[in-house]
């Protein structure tokens, strides 16, 4: 469904990512792990077309990305949970997740998928009308999920989606994904929580300062005695 | 002798929300304490409260023994607390070390004239700031990226600059909110490691908001846990991690 | 106080200028985040493109005012293109503020070379005289009549566009996160050149609506209502549109009562004083939301 | 538009280039708000030395001339000077405008160089003896116009109010005379209002002063633009005084597309009438209006006769190009004391001029009938 | 000593100005300066002493100001107001310089004072505004008061009035004030402008520079670790209008007339020196001497384009700040190596991480 090759991207002179490459199938959940600095934040930028690409290959569906604008990849059906939230501070969170549904435009389904949401995102809902800026983080972060969700996408990137969140929360993240893949969508999952993130993946991959060390099976992987002492914490 | 920090009946409210509502608490000298808590249950604003951000409703707050209730944020600074940021507020167009140097600017100090005339004060209290500036990045081994700009930095130690800034101001009390998040879990054990050196070496009484349990039990003597803005139970670390009601609301 | 009448009524006929510019300002201003100093020249591009048709090609005056939106259209679209959108993403957002200055210039010597600085006398785009009351004593001109209704439908018109349509939404979204923007689908370019396309061809009917009240054209005459329709926008709160036509509107009639009652020679320091004073007792203007950062 | 510049270096500030020819230099706005009177200015000078280059020239030589912007500056226009120096100016007709007049006099004081403005109207353009103007002074239009209402039988009851630009150095200055004047005279000012350049559009205020003061006379001391503003504005709220105007509001009749008929009845004091029949404003206009579209006012024929004052001045002193600056300023600070200028576009007789660089010329007043300027009685 | 990075950058922008003069002074003496550049020198010193002191302000506090000029007026007045009073009395020329240049350097000090009282309450766009409005006040103000003395003391109207025997107007509102001696040289202009870049790059860079700094960086932090936002934005705030106060009286003394018009003392000039100060890059002291250099001398270079002149300025000024600032020139630029044409960058003690 989404295979990236060779793909190498620059800020100004720094290289971020040195030529990396890995696939999502459909159906999929796919970890992508790495110490801070590493390159994912980078890699999901790019695909989603915030970044360009400076060399190498995305390719969404048989669909080739590189040079395609990042609003147009969304409405291919890719969304993108982004690191640090980004939500419409001062849109009230019922306007947030209205935007989520931007490229969509039955009125039927958009408000099955508020529902959805809503009954996933209880504390959403309370607070509908509160202005996004004045959640508190872990709101704020459930409202980047929602908001993602709104758009029903085929694939979604998720950035870091447990960063700042209680440990029952992130238990429900994770939940939350799973339910997202048992829906059918994919997902590409960015995590720290490497031990949780791996868990519930079919696959991962290793991102090492720009380059990708080590791929396999998620369970293989978290037998790996070099990932337990690097990223376990083990 | 009286408790480092006191905190009692505080509460504020926005718009109709009360975020943190009648809130105690008590932290000893030399204590490492946790505020643990779901999210949005009002422990960042609690925060805000003891650094002067939010005027409380109701309430008082001691330090040691000097209430600094309503005080401004600069004024209790300098009466001893200092803090870091859930989401991270460095001087980003600032250099690593001058970072550290703006929170060393109250203790050491020359008079701005001396500065532009560069008189002989500037040249020597310069580099005891760049001296102690340096200990202290040293301490959080950042003496390498002292050049760098701090936008620059990679988030971890982005968030280790933030706590050596806040030391630099040379606090009594020092707050820390989420330090760990965003860290895998080894950076989280390297942290550990830091925070108990510093309250160490620095005879610091520390306050931290955070998620990550291994880190919450690994240093925290003693925890208080908020939610819906009141404590929901407090008392040793292991104590509080146990009780149903916490597992319930927080821990699941 | 028929005498107070008249002269709040004259700073009403002022003030629905300055609404009615500060409307488009706002415009372009709340969604594109930057002050746009050639906003001014704009309308004064569209000025000249009326009189054109209207008294070189004896055109109607309304089929002139759509061929003048529709040149400002374009003017705003290519300028946001070549000059504006380069910069999007640039360091720091007094770099396109700055090619703004550059632009506004660039129109007016344009304008110099084409239309020379010979003054030309604009022909009212309404032929109405207005209403008289109290025995003929107080008088409101048709301009002012005219223009207050439309600044009214243009308020309601962006009201309605920016909360209620997609694309207005899409706006508000630009304006807060362009990368949070995309995510969700959002074209941010064609957004953009929209807020400019809409912003510049409200410049157009601005600038008809100047020009048939104080009708003398140079390439000048856009520059100092450009800068009252700025502060008719910061003084209704940035962003805001009806503050926009309040902030307007207000600027007119105390610019009126404080030549009237205070000092003619000294009314510009006395609007801008009273500026001072509404912000420092309202730092974000008169509806300017308060954003408060959560720490 | 202009001459060639060779490229100017230190000796050429010596004064005493080739000597083939006369190097005339003129400063003035031909960019930013003031730039109609500084290109009508260029426009006109350069009909008058194309005029007389094919006539001859002045004592046989020829007229180079060149004409700088000064953005209605001051320190753009002593940059605009010294970029005429370098290029080997010998004399300077300008500047147009009264503050940039004043630095640069200050500048060929310093050099000694003969400078005539056109249309500088300041008390303190001419402040040195090297300096001349060829219009009225502010002071001599305030206290001329006041004199001329009170000895008009038809105005000199009149309650009169004022409308004056407090923000320009012109306006201002023939206000503060004609008030003073007035005074003398005892005529009745019953409204003194103003307004500034950057609030220039809307006079209902100043205007409903006036009217609520009963003034039937209206004083504008100010130019022409604003002037038709004003007209327009009087006329929509009803008001309908007798307008009387100074020399800026002179080219009245030439904005474009402007309702000729708000002017009727207006006076103006005015040296120049774009209208008058005479064969020398006949030709002037003609050309004038060939070279730029539209008709001139009093700025351009001011420069026009300045052109010629320059040329009548050298002829009887025989200046010739070769003489230094310095030298050539001297023959002409002393020729323009003794010539009497005859034909001119901006006076009905001739003009001579005083040692304080002040001209004798009569005001005409004018009335505008028919859209036309008609003399007053 | 050992220097640091930043001190060395500080004292190339120094030798820079010095080896500027110097290379004049040499031009001059062997008579290859035409009067047109010699008459430029002055104004490029005092429009690159404002750009240097807007810089403190936009820069380095990362406030936008846009009345400037409104402080460079005050100056300019208060000066002139003083040598024209004292012109005839006798004293000598240097002094009285000295004393005028203090006396407006000072006056412009007290108004950015009382200014930034305002000014701490706002941020952004309002703040631009009041500074705008501020400056413009100023100017409306001198532009309409006239100050005269006679035989019976000193007055002031909003009216023009007679004076009474020997009499002196001071103040003649448009008019403005007559007759300053032109005082400026180059020589004291470069030395001005020496010691305005002295003072602002040593405040820069000492404990008070750094609080300055972390305000505009991030305001919040900075009251978090002790900073007295008030007491730093007002000190960054007042220096910055005492130097263009400086700049002011160097303008007044340059050109013996002064009248308090939007052609000198409006938004719109302001607005340029803002421009100045953007083009030489944010925060970069040396880049706003560059660029007031070149954007002050390009359209006196384009004279011979006549009536084009200002449409190439235009066309010109929007092509540099792209080239400048569009991140995909800057880009380009980092991928080829080739240095910025001016130096967009914050210049700061700073390298980049890879
Ligand atoms: N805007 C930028 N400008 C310059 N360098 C950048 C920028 N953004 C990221 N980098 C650098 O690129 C590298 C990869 O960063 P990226 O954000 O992709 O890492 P990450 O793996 O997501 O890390 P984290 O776990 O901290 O989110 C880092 O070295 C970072 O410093
Ligand atoms: N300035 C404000 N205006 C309105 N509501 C606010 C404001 N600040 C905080 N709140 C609300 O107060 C509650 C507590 O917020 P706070 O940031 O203290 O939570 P928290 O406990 O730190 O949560 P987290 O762990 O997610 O950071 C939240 O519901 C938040 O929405
Ligand atoms: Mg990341
Ligand atoms: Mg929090």
């Amino acid at each position: 469904m989404l295979e990236i090759k060779d793909l190498e991207v620059s800020y100004g002179m720094i290289k971020a990512l040195k030529g990396i490459s890995f696939r999502v199938d459909e159906g999929e959940v796919i970890a992508l792990i790495g110490a801070n600095g590493a390159g994912k934040t980078t890699a999901l930028h790019t695909i989603t077309g915030l970044l360009p690409a400076e060399s190498g290959s995305i390719r969404f569906d048989g669909v080739e990305l590189t040079k395609v604008p990042a609003h147009k990849i969304v409405a291919m059906g890719m969304a993108h949970v982004p690191e640090g939230r980004r939500v419409f501070a001062n849109l009230s969170v019922l306007q947030n997740l209205r935007m989520g549904a931007y490229t969509r435009s039955d009125r039927d389904e958009i408000s099955r998928n508020l529902e959805m949401v809503f009954s996933r995102f209880p504390r959403l809902k309370e607070r509908q009308n509160q202005l996004s800026g004045t959640l508190s983080g872990g709101e704020q972060q459930m409202l980047a999920m929602g908001r993602a969700l709104m758009s029903s996408p085929k694939i979604i990137l998720m950035d870091e989606p447990s960063m700042g969140l209680s440990p029952i929360l992130v238990n429900e993240i994770f939940d939350i994904i799973e339910k997202v893949k048992a829906d059918g969508t994919t997902v590409l999952l960015v995590e720290q929580n490497a031990k949780k993130a791996l868990s519930i993946s079919d696959r991962g991959y290793v991102l090492e300062t720009g380059r990708i060390v080590l791929e396999g099976k998620a369970s293989e992987l978290l037998n790996n005695e070099q990932i337990r002492k690097a990223y376990l914490g083990e | 002798m009286c408790a480092m920090l006191s905190v009692n009946n505080l509460s504020i409210s926005f718009g109709g929300l009360r975020a943190v509502d009648d809130f105690n608490i008590e932290i000893e000298k030399g204590e490492l304490y946790g505020l643990i808590g779901p999210n949005g249950a009002g422990k960042t604003t609690v925060f805000n409260l003891l650094t002067g951000v939010y005027r409380p409703d109701e309430g008082r707050i001691f330090l040691e023994d000097r209430n600094i209730t309503g005080l401004d944020t600069v004024e209790i600074n300098k009466a001893g607390i200092a803090r870091t940021f859930q989401n991270i507020r460095l001087f980003k167009d600032l250099s690593v070390l001058d970072n550290v140097k703006i929170g060393l600017h109250n203790i050491f100090t020359y008079p701005t004239i001396s500065g532009i005339l560069r008189l002989s004060s500037y040249f020597r209290i310069e580099k005891e700031m760049d001296e102690r500036a340096l200990e202290l990045l040293k301490v959080f081994d950042l003496e390498k990226e002292k050049d760098s700009f701090a936008k620059n930095l990679p988030y971890g130690k982005q968030r280790k600059l933030e706590i050596a800034r806040a030391l630099a101001t040379g606090p009594k009390l020092l707050l820390l909110d989420e330090p760990a998040a965003g860290m895998n879990p080894n950076e989280t054990g390297e942290l550990m490691d830091t925070i108990r050196f510093v309250r160490d070496e620095f005879d610091m009484t520390i306050l931290l908001i955070e998620h990550d349990m291994k880190l919450v039990s690994g240093i925290c003597e003693k925890l208080s846990v908020l939610n819906f803005g009141s404590v929901l139970s407090r008392g040793k670390t292991s104590e509080v991690l146990n009780d149903p009601e916490v597992i319930a609301a927080y821990l699941g | 106080m028929l005498n107070f009448l008249t002269y709040f009524v004259n700073g009403i006929s002022l003030g629905s200028i300055y609404a009615i510019i500060a409307l488009g300002y706002t415009m372009v201003y709340g969604i594109a985040k930057m002050l746009n100093f050639a906003h001014g020249d704009v309308i004064m591009i569209g000025s000249y493109i009326i009189y054109t048709s209207m008294v070189t090609w004896g055109l109607d005056p309304l089929l002139s005012i759509v061929i003048a939106a529709a040149g400002c259209t374009v003017l705003g679209i290519v300028t946001e293109k070549v000059a504006y959108k380069p910069l999007r993403g640039a360091a720091s957002s007094l770099a396109v503020l700055i090619t703004a200055i550059g632009v506004s210039y660039l129109l007016q010597n344009l304008a110099l070379l084409i239309f020379t600085a010979n003054p030309k006398s604009f022909s009212s785009v309404v032929s109405w005289d207005g209403i008289s009351l109290a025995g003929g004593e107080l008088k409101i001109q048709g301009v002012t009549i005219i223009t207050i209704i439309t600044s009214l439908i243009v308020l309601l018109a962006l009201q309605t566009f920016i909360k209620k349509t997609k694309q207005g939404q899409a706006m508000v979204a630009v304006s807060e996160d362009k990368g949070a923007a995309a995510l969700m689908g959002i074209n941010v370019n064609k957004t953009i050149s929209l807020t400019f396309a809409i912003g510049s061809g409200l410049a157009a009917i601005a600038g008809a609506l100047l020009c048939s009240a104080y009708p003398n054209l140079t390439p000048y005459t856009g520059a100092m209502p450009g800068i009252k329709a700025f502060v008719a926008a910061v003084l209704g709160g940035i962003g805001s549109i009806p503050g926009a036509m309040i902030g307007g509107l207000l600027l007119g009639i105390i610019e009126s009562l404080s030549k009237r009652y205070i000092s003619t020679q000294l009314s510009d320091a006395i609007v801008f004083s009273i500026l001072i004073i509404v912000l420092l007792v309202r730092p974000t203007g008169l509806l300017g939301k308060k954003v408060q950062e959560k720490v | 538009a202009t001459g060639t510049a060779p490229a100017a270096q230190g000796e050429a500030a010596s004064g005493s280039s080739g000597g083939e020819a006369f190097k005339i230099g003129g400063i003035g706005p031909t960019t930013g708000a003031a730039a109609i009177y500084g290109s009508d200015v260029r426009d006109a000078m350069q009909i008058a030395v194309d005029e007389i280059n094919a006539d001859g020239g002045i004592n046989g030589y020829q007229i180079e001339y060149k004409f700088e912007d000064d953005e209605h500056n001051a320190e753009k226009a002593v940059n605009a000077y010294n970029t005429l120096k370098d290029w080997g100016m010998q004399m300077l007709i300008g500047t147009v405008t009264s503050a940039p007049c004043i630095a640069v006099s200050e500048k060929t004081k310093e050099d000694n160089m003969f400078q005539l403005t056109p249309s500088g109207t300041a008390v303190n353009c001419v402040q040195y003896d090297n300096a001349f103007r060829l219009c009225f002074s502010d002071p001599n239009q305030g206290s001329a116009s006041a004199d001329y209402i009170a000895g008009n039988d038809s105005l000199k009851g009149s309650k009169i109010a004022i409308i004056y630009d407090s923000s320009i150095e012109y306006s201002t200055g023939i206000h503060d005379s004609f008030v003073a004047r007035a005074s003398e005279l005892s005529l009745d000012v019953v409204s003194d209002t103003s307004f500034t350049t950057d609030s220039n559009t809307d006079f209902t205020v100043q205007l409903q002063s006036s009217k609520d003061a009963g003034a039937d006379l209206l004083f504008l001391p100010i130019y022409y633009q604003e002037a038709s503003l004003i007209l327009q504005q009087a006329d929509s709220m009803g008001y309908a005084p007798v307008f009387f105007g100074v020399d800026g509001m002179d080219g009245i009749l030439g904005v474009e597309n402007f309702d000729t008929s708000l002017a009727e009845g207006v006076y103006l004091l005015t040296p120049f009438s774009a209208t008058a029949q005479d064969e020398l404003t006949v030709n002037f206009v003609k050309k004038f209006k060939e070279m730029t579209g539209h008709i001139p006012n009093q700025f351009g024929a001011d420069a026009y006769d300045a052109v010629y004052a320059v040329k009548a001045v050298c002829e009887a002193q025989n200046v010739a190009p070769s003489q230094s600056v310095s030298d050539i300023c001297e023959a002409m600070k002393k020729g323009m004391t003794e010539i009497e200028l005859g034909n001119v576009l901006t006076s009905p007789t001739s003009i001579t001029w005083t040692a304080e660089g002040e001209p004798n010329k009569d005001p005409r007043a004018v009335i505008i009938k028919n859209s036309e300027y008609v003399l007053a009685e | 000593m050992k220097f640091t990075k930043q001190t060395k950058r500080d004292l190339y922008t120094c030798v820079m100005v010095i080896l500027f003069y110097v290379v004049i002074q040499v031009l001059d003496k062997a008579g290859v300066l035409s009067f047109h550049i010699k008459g430029l020198l002055v104004p490029l010193c005092y429009y690159s002493i404002a750009a240097v002191a807007l810089n403190l302000v936009v820069g380095i506090l990362g406030d936008l100001s846009l009345g400037h000029a409104g402080f460079m007026c005050v100056g300019a007045f208060s000066a002139s107001l003083f040598s024209v009073a004292v012109k005839e009395s006798g004293m000598p020329a240097g002094l009285r310089f000295l004393t005028a240049l203090i006396i407006g350097t000072l006056m412009a000090a007290l108004f950015g004072f009382l200014i930034g009282i305002p000014v701490l309450r706002l941020n952004g766009d309002y703040l631009a505004i009041v500074t705008l409005a501020f400056g413009e006040i100023i100017k409306n103000f001198l532009a309409a008061v006239y100050l005269g003395y006679d035989e019976e003391g000193l007055h002031v109207a909003f009216k023009s009035f007679q004076l009474k025997g020997e009499g002196k107007m001071l103040i003649n509102g448009a008019m403005g004030i007559q007759g300053t001696p032109t005082d400026s040289t180059f020589t004291i202009s470069i030395v001005i402008l020496l010691l305005a870049l002295f003072a602002i790059q040593n405040l820069v860079n000492s404990r008070a520079g750094r609080a300055i700094m972390a305000i505009r960086d991030n305001r919040i932090a900075a009251e978090a670790v002790g900073i007295n936002i008030t007491k730093y934005k007002m000190l960054a705030f007042t220096v910055s209008a005492a130097i263009a106060g400086t700049a002011g009286v160097l303008f007044s003394h340059n050109t013996s007339t002064l009248t308090a018009s939007s052609t000198y003392f409006g938004y719109n000039v302001s607005i340029l020196i803002l421009v100045y100060v953007v083009l030489g890059g944010i925060g970069n002291i040396r880049g706003s001497i560059i660029a007031t250099a070149i954007l002050y001398i390009l359209p006196e270079l384009l004279r011979g384009l006549n009536s084009y002149r200002m449409l190439i300025y235009s066309i010109v000024l929007i092509v540099i700040m792209l080239i400048n600032w569009a991140p995909a020139a800057i880009a380009f630029r980092e991928r080829y190596g080739i240095r910025a044409f001016i130096g967009r960058k914050r210049e700061n003690s700073g390298k980049e991480v890879s």
